[in-house]
């Protein structure tokens, strides 16, 4: 079971943690990552961020998404995986990004997390500008990013 | 006909979101429009001289230089992405 | 902010992940480890399993997971960890461990939560008897738990 | 005085949770211990020979057989741990 939702509307953890069990009977291992938006971001100069305008490609980003946990999916074993991305206006502390993952192990339920928010930084169409006190910036990729898609790519993609 | 889409910086650089273009007869690949879209355009050829990594989709999937365009593709333009 | 529970009673994702970001005012990261009891064990001949009950060494088990811990935050900057884990009598479903992370960043959260979880299995003084039609069994420590920490240690502890 | 305690399939072998000895005279390490223990006792050697890794701990921490035990320690004897 995949689910994938690319909205405005906030999410709630403790909600999706409870579907992905429901929708992965006998699972053994849920592993679910939120990320939040941050104080200040690399190209900023350390001023905080006010505000985080996140723009994505309608269409493409579902189909991108879905791309990615399919191939999640050819590599481990996976009872079912939930993803959300929120785009809009943020501010500071909001929720952004929910990857969720629940599989028979641990091992599986972590990798393909990992993986799955990987390749979401990179392959999938959303773009994060950030503003400060003194205008607005586009975030570029962060260097650290690449260099941990390379991890999955050595074992073979 | 081609739709074209822009997307972030690149969005703001051409001043646009998107526009619809007839397929030009020397256009067959992406490297082919994008030097039309330079030629026609001042506004592209500055935001292309200014994005040193620009990515283009075809149809909703990243593609290359040498990938082929024909009537009724989608095309975007776009920055690197930061999603996450 | 380090907190540790060994108890009977269960937890509730929703309400730990909430207390982990209030935790961690700036994380931009939160990993979460859900585990649940299985069907069935590796030794238990595919039999199902009826009840599981889990007993510890009450004392050295907190002082364990916490040494665990400390280990994780000298190798990544984290800004908070949680760690459940259930005693006592548990049916295949029941939550039973819970392991949850916040950091600054994606990749020292999934990694610190994934070294939590391998630690905690072998380290920490747990043991996990299965019940089935048959009769009672321990569960042995698996392989690929003994090959997962043999990841961390290529890198130096 | 030692306090000991027995876990999981090495407490049932033992038919009993924990016990108090003396601090016997030719015991300083825990490979004496277990030689004292399995002198002593038939169910702690017949466990001992069950039990192909059988763990100890000396005031909570994993010890190795060469670690020296004194009066007032807490010695634990457990297989190997399977949480989470």
């Amino acid at each position: 079971m995949v689910r994938i939702s690319v909205r405005e509307e906030d999410f709630e953890v403790g909600g999706e943690y409870r579907r992905l069990c429901s929708d992965a009977p006998g699972a053994g291992a849920v592993v679910i990552f939120s990320g939040l938006v941050r104080d200040y971001y690399d190209p900023g100069g350390g001023e905080p961020v006010r505000e985080l305008r996140l723009e994505h490609y309608p269409g493409m980003t579902e189909k991108s998404i879905g791309e990615i946990i399919a191939r999640a999916e050819s590599r481990w074993n996976l009872l079912a995986v939930r993803v959300i991305h929120r785009v809009g206006a943020l501010r500071p502390g909001d929720q952004i990004v929910f990857a969720g993952v629940a599989a028979h192990h641990r091992g599986e339920a972590f990798a393909a997390a990992d993986f799955i928010m990987d390749y979401l930084k990179s392959e999938a169409p959303f773009w994060k500008k950030q503003l400060t006190e003194s205008g607005g910036e586009w975030i570029a990729t962060r260097h650290s990013d690449a260099e941990s898609l390379g991890r999955w790519r050595e074992t073979a993609d | 006909m081609l739709q074209i889409h822009y997307f972030a910086g690149v969005r703001e650089a051409m001043g646009r979101e998107r526009e619809q273009i007839g397929l030009p007869p020397d256009v067959a690949s992406v490297a082919e429009l994008i030097r039309h879209l330079r030629v026609r355009d001042s506004a592209f050829a500055r935001m292309f001289a200014e994005h040193e990594t620009l990515l283009v989709a075809v149809n909703q999937t990243v593609a290359g230089n040498d990938q082929a365009i024909g009537n009724g593709d989608e095309i975007a333009f776009f920055p690197p992405m930061s999603g996450g």
